[in-house]
């Protein structure tokens, strides 16, 4: 990332920042470092335990057991017919199929099963450190320290992360959009049978539905598109689209955006208010706030100027010359004041999401700060 | 052919806006869309494929990012279908993939939440630098319009956290006559008045730019869509 | 301010290295999060009407009114918009309303399912199906808002874990979007508040009756948002502030005075401290970007 | 006006209205709006290609195009052109492929290489199209290269951050933005303005305009951005649109006016009649 003014190549700009650069990964270093030894006792009273260590996460397991039972049922048509239905398994029961899950828990539950498991062996569920998301929360910390270094330049460290994001979130959506949208409303229209039986056994289906083949036959011609040769087959379902939203865009953008915009213009631009006096009849009673009254009718003059002005800005098929340049002109002024706000706006949006990053590091890998007594 | 399609459906579409009798016709549609937008992900997915094992089999500059971008989606694409570590839905603990796919400490949920989640948020956080050397940089009082977009900048900011409140602090809040100078009032009428007014009339201008390109998509007359001009 | 050595170093000051700026911006917001962190001291808010807005829409309505909840965003923006999403769960269930929560982001569908475990965890009186549901994602954009508006039960044939709508027991009745008492989108982008606004709860698109709708809104989407309030909209939460405001009301009204307020329920409070350094660093910067500028031309004029 | 009232109480009170069942209630005034709106862009449409000339206001940063592309030629550096990060199911999308078209011509004419990235790979094939066809105008299809129109990821961030990489990278001596944008229009710009080039955008998302406006050297404004693509085609159908839309454009700008002067009038008068109908009209409007 070379910086403005200076040309990139300037060497003892290059020098200053790597110097930079490497006095901040030190100091990152060695305050891992003192994190590190400076012993984190991990939760409170007597059932601290001390262990050297950061950016762990604890787990605590739950045995599932599952067991099957035969029922009779009313089907639809009232006929009586055999059903098989799953039911956890009761104590002492053995369960047909089984597994653990494991739910996450504070430092300070694992420190205080620690100290039970001492005290009396085997007894509660086990509470352990979770390897897998210990590592993932170490991996996510050092992915974010990745992507900060894009503030000192473009290097291997950030072209690793943004390769790994395009992918895994390339994934991700085809993924999403497959179980949640193509399954159920796809595979449930067309093979209802099978999609019952391994993918969404809850489903509940009356019969294939052969409508269900126009998305598919513009989803395969979508498909198309990736070889040359037929691609320009891709061309009735992307015409498909932008139809579909040029209609929907045409009636809904005119309503919300412009005739409701026009119609909350029916305000007076004269607004008499009364001082809010207590009993029944303050209104009727009550003197005029000048004030008040006299701030209410400027806002809705100048909420009109406005309008008018910044209109009168895109009319493009007059040149802005006399009044109408003049009033343009004020236009822009809004414009300007517009983008302002909109600016202060953005700031604070985009400290807010740095702070969070920062609270990640802090809090859940560093644990420098404990806000929501993670650990 | 494909432009006859694309007015047909815009116009189903503006039509059963208005005529009740074919609000079903307008459901298909839509339900047709949104299925092929989720068809279009894979689309999208296929294409990263593609577009990465080529430049990994021409060895391109680069190519072993391009190897790793294939990695991750692989694995992402291959723990998503099988639900890697989900367990199936206690109600059916028969049917393998019947569980959550994003179930809390399966590998899906793994990728979203510790590569996925950090790597985007990070990268939107970077914003709040960018936009400091933005400011340091870019926003300069040049001319009246430069001053005025400068000072809203101002008020707003500061408006909108504590340290405003205690700047004007010493105006009292109590007189209306005066009170209005306090800046998180001063922000709120910028806001509520110039912003409102401003945004308004751009919404208005776009909304009938809107509506003319569709319309013209509508009757056919605006083919960009479809690449070349005819 | 036309002295020798001056020039120079404003002239070194305006060639300075973006990278110094960088730094000095997370020293800005770094450290006032530790400080917090330490001290859990947060500022006094006061709410500006347009959250005050959002706040009695769902006051006003009864007890189990039916909630649209939509997390239109991503982790992304989930530090400016997480507060809201959490704010308005915590509320309704405070207020005892029915949670429909759903999603037009991909990446929203843990989001989801994180904050209804974080904010209802194991709260007997929440069944889930009976008082919250977790509908998860649907791709389609505006094509599922539209509809949303006509047949729900098409937009969404089941649940995110794949159970059918008609063996939920809270979705009985709900046939389209004006089937619900209160639409509430938590939105950082497109698809959004504004798509919300266009192809949702239009009065047309109602059945003639205005279904109150409430926005929290990224701070960049917020002044877009603006003309929509208060007729459109009911309220909007416009950025971390407008979540910190928030967060003051819902939590003034679950805790009593002295009670401590839960930490998971100040998080965009919190949060105001490293903004209050962040803007003051801004306007710094601002202003030291036009000095040099000033000084420059006043220099080039001088020549 | 009488027209209007009686369609402004048919939607007041839609049972009472003499609308036929099949139409939906309330509908009246938003379908005499979009007939207005169409009938505007047609006619001024069919106007244009009668040949008779329309003016259009000079339009700031149209002119930079040919001027950035040919700077980039000198330097021998790529032009980077950004579509947006939307399908083209949005419109911007579309409009910014129509302005593609043209920086592909230009480019063409020149022989500068040009880059686009997207974020759909619908937007990819047709940038694709879009350019080809240029290329072809131009008559260089042999220098048309594909690959260098692809798409890159859906998530937004990815992109951005394959696009940051990208401009450090190649430096591209002239950057275009013009689509949907939304965060990413920032560290875009800020790239771009790191690598000393010149940046041309246009967007209608309100949102993203302050830091174009903040740090590129012209910025399309709105709806100037949809002008823009009939500026620089100066075809009669899209000068034709842009009449239209400015007729349109003129009648809301008389309604807003009225619309003040009458809700005025009836507070000052108290006129009850006049408030009825105030209120009636802001109704039937959708404005609450």
């Amino acid at each position: 990332m070379s910086q403005l003014g200076t040309p990139m190549v300037d060497p003892a700009v290059e020098r200053r920042a790597n110097r930079m650069m490497m006095v901040i990964l030190a100091v990152i270093c060695a305050l891992l470092a003192l994190r590190a030894v400076v012993g984190s006792s991990v939760g409170s009273g007597d059932a601290a335990v001390t262990e050297h260590g950061f950016g762990m996460v604890y787990v605590q397991e739950a045995k599932k057991g599952f067991v099957a039972e035969q029922s009779k049922e009313k089907a639809a048509d009232g006929t009586e017919v055999e059903v098989r239905r799953w039911k956890p398994a009761a104590p002492g029961q053995t369960p047909e199929i089984a597994w653990t899950e494991w739910n996450e828990v504070t430092a300070g539950e694992w420190a205080a099963a620690q100290r039970a498991q001492a005290a009396a062996p085997a007894s509660a569920p086990v509470v352990t450190v979770s390897w897998p998301r210990t590592a993932g929360v170490w991996f996510a910390a050092l992915m974010t320290l990745a992507v900060l270094s894009f503030l000192w330049r473009d290097n291997p460290v950030y072209k690793l992360a943004e390769s790994v994001v395009v992918g895994v979130s390339a994934g991700y959506w085809m993924i999403v959009a497959t179980w949640d949208t193509l399954v159920p409303k796809l595979a449930g229209a067309l093979v209802p049978a099978w999609t019952k039986a391994h993918l969404m056994p809850s489903l509940e289906s009356a019969g294939v539905d052969w409508w269900g083949l126009v998305p598919l036959g513009l989803g395969m011609l979508l498909l198309c598109r990736l070889s040359a040769r037929v691609s320009w087959l891709g061309i009735f379902p992307l015409a498909f689209v932008v139809g579909t939203f040029a209609g929907l865009r045409f009636v809904q953008n005119v309503e919300s955006d412009l005739v409701a915009q026009v119609a909350t213009m029916f305000e007076p631009l004269v607004v008499v208010k009364h001082q809010a006096l207590a009993g029944a009849d303050a209104a009727v009673a009550a003197p005029i706030d000048w004030a008040g009254s006299i701030g209410a009718s400027l806002s809705a003059v100048l909420i009109l100027v406005g309008v008018l002005s910044v209109l009168a800005y895109f009319f493009f098929s007059l040149e802005h010359k006399g009044a109408l340049g003049r009033t343009a002109k004020v236009g822009v002024w809004y414009l300007m004041i517009t983008f302002g706000a909109s600016f202060g706006f953005t700031v604070m949006g985009r400290i807010a999401l740095l702070a969070a990053r920062f609270e990640f590091l802090f809090d859940d890998w560093l644990w420098l700060i404990d806000p929501s007594g993670k650990h | 052919m494909a432009v006859v399609l694309a007015s047909l459906v815009g116009l189903v579409m503006v039509l059963t806006a208005f005529v009740r009798p074919l609000e079903f016709l307008g459901t298909a549609v839509v339900d047709w869309f949104n299925v092929l937008a989720a068809i279009a992900f894979v689309l999208g997915g296929a294409n990263l494929l593609k577009m990465n094992l080529m430049k990994i089999s021409a060895r391109d500059a680069g190519w072993g990012y391009a190897a790793i971008t294939v990695g991750a989606f692989l694995v992402t694409i291959g723990v998503g279908l099988l639900k890697v570590g989900a367990h199936p839905d206690p109600l059916h603990p028969d049917v393998a993939l019947s569980g959550d796919k994003e179930a809390v400490g399966g590998a899906f949920w793994w990728l979203y939440e510790y590569a996925m989640s950090p790597i985007t948020s990070t990268l939107f956080a970077l914003l709040a630098f960018y936009v400091a050397s933005a400011a340091f940089r870019a926003f300069r009082a040049k001319n009246t319009a430069a001053i005025l977009l400068l000072g809203t900048a101002f008020i707003v900011l500061l408006g909108r956290v504590y340290v405003g409140v205690l700047l004007t602090s010493w105006i009292p809040a109590d007189n209306a006559w005066v009170s209005w100078l306090r800046l998180e009032n001063l922000s709120g009428i910028i806001m509520g008045v110039f912003n409102n007014a401003g945004t308004r009339a751009m919404m208005i201008g776009i909304a009938i730019g809107i509506a003319a390109t569709s319309l013209k998509i509508l009757v056919g007359l605006d083919r960009s869509y479809l690449g070349s001009g005819d | 301010m036309s002295t020798a050595p001056q020039p120079s170093f404003l002239a070194r000051l305006d060639r300075i290295d973006r990278r110094w700026i960088f730094l000095m911006m997370a020293i800005a917001v770094a450290a006032p999060i530790i400080w917090v962190g330490v001290t859990g001291r947060t500022f006094p808010e006061t709410a500006t009407p347009a959250v005050q807005g959002a706040f009695d829409a769902i006051e006003r309505l009864p007890e189990g009114s039916k909630v649209l909840v939509s997390f239109d965003f991503d982790p992304a923006s989930a530090g400016e918009l997480q507060p809201m999403a959490t704010g308005f769960i915590h509320h309704c269930q405070l207020r005892k309303h029915r949670i429909y929560a759903m999603t037009l982001w991909a990446p929203g569908s843990p989001l989801i399912g994180a904050t209804l475990a974080d904010v209802i965890g194991n709260d007997p009186s929440y069944r889930y199906g009976e008082n919250f549901v977790d509908l998860g994602y649907q791709a389609g954009n505006e094509g599922v808002m539209k509809q949303v508006g006509v047949d729900f039960p098409k937009a969404f044939p089941n649940d995110s874990k794949g159970t059918p709508l008609a063996r939920i027991p809270m979705m009985q009745g709900i046939t389209r979007l004006s089937d619900f008492d209160i639409l509430i989108s938590v939105s950082a982008g497109y698809p959004g508040g504004k798509e919300w606004v266009q192809y949702g709860v239009s009065p047309t698109l109602t059945q003639g009756h205005r279904l109150p709708f409430v926005a929290g809104s990224t701070g960049v989407q917020t002044p877009q948002m603006i003309p929509y309030y208060p007729v459109q909209m009911s309220g909007i939460l416009g950025a971390i502030k407008g979540a910190a405001e928030y967060e003051s009301l819902v939590n003034a009204k679950a805790t009593a005075p002295g009670e401590t307020v839960p930490a998971k329920y100040q998080e965009a409070q919190r949060r105001m401290a490293p903004q209050l350094f962040g803007h003051s660093l801004m306007v710094a910067l601002i202003l030291v970007g036009n000095v040099i500028f000033f000084a420059g031309r006043r220099k080039g004029a001088a020549a | 006006m009488t027209f209007a009232v009686t369609i402004l109480a048919q939607d007041a009170a839609p049972a009472a209205g003499s609308m036929p069942g099949w139409f939906m209630p309330g509908k009246g005034l938003l379908a005499i709006t979009l007939v207005i709106v169409a009938a505007a862009v047609m006619l001024s449409i069919l106007w244009a290609r009668s040949g008779r000339p329309i003016r259009i206001r000079k339009i700031a940063g149209l002119d930079a195009v040919d001027e950035a592309v040919g700077r980039a030629t000198e330097m021998g550096r790529p032009v980077l052109f950004i579509p947006g990060i939307q399908d083209v199911d949005n419109i911007q999308t579309v409009a910014g492929i129509t302005i593609l078209g043209k920086v592909a011509k230009t480019a063409a004419e020149y022989d500068a290489e040009i880059e686009v990235p997207t974020t759909r790979s619908l937007v990819m094939t047709t940038a694709r199209e879009a350019v080809h066809a240029a290329y072809m105008t131009a008559g260089r299809s042999d220098s048309y290269n594909p690959d260098r129109i692809y798409y890159v990821s859906d998530e937004q961030f990815a992109f951005v951050a394959y696009a940051g990489g990208l401009m450090q990278r190649k430096r591209p001596a002239a950057c275009f933005y013009f689509g949907c944008f939304f965060a990413e229009s920032l560290i875009l710009a800020e790239n771009g303005n790191s690598i000393g080039a010149i940046q041309v955008a246009g967007t209608a998302e309100t949102t993203q305009l302050p830091f174009f406006v903040a740090s590129c050297d012209y910025t399309l404004i709105g709806e100037e951005f949809f002008a823009a693509s009939a500026y620089l085609s100066g075809e009669p159908d899209q000068l034709g649109t842009l009449l239209g839309q400015d007729l349109v454009k003129g009648v809301a700008w008389a309604a807003v006016l009225v619309a003040a002067v009458l809700a005025t009038a009836a507070a000052l008068t108290g006129h009850a009649g006049l408030a009825a109908f105030v209120d009636g009209a802001r109704a039937a409007l959708g404005g609450g």
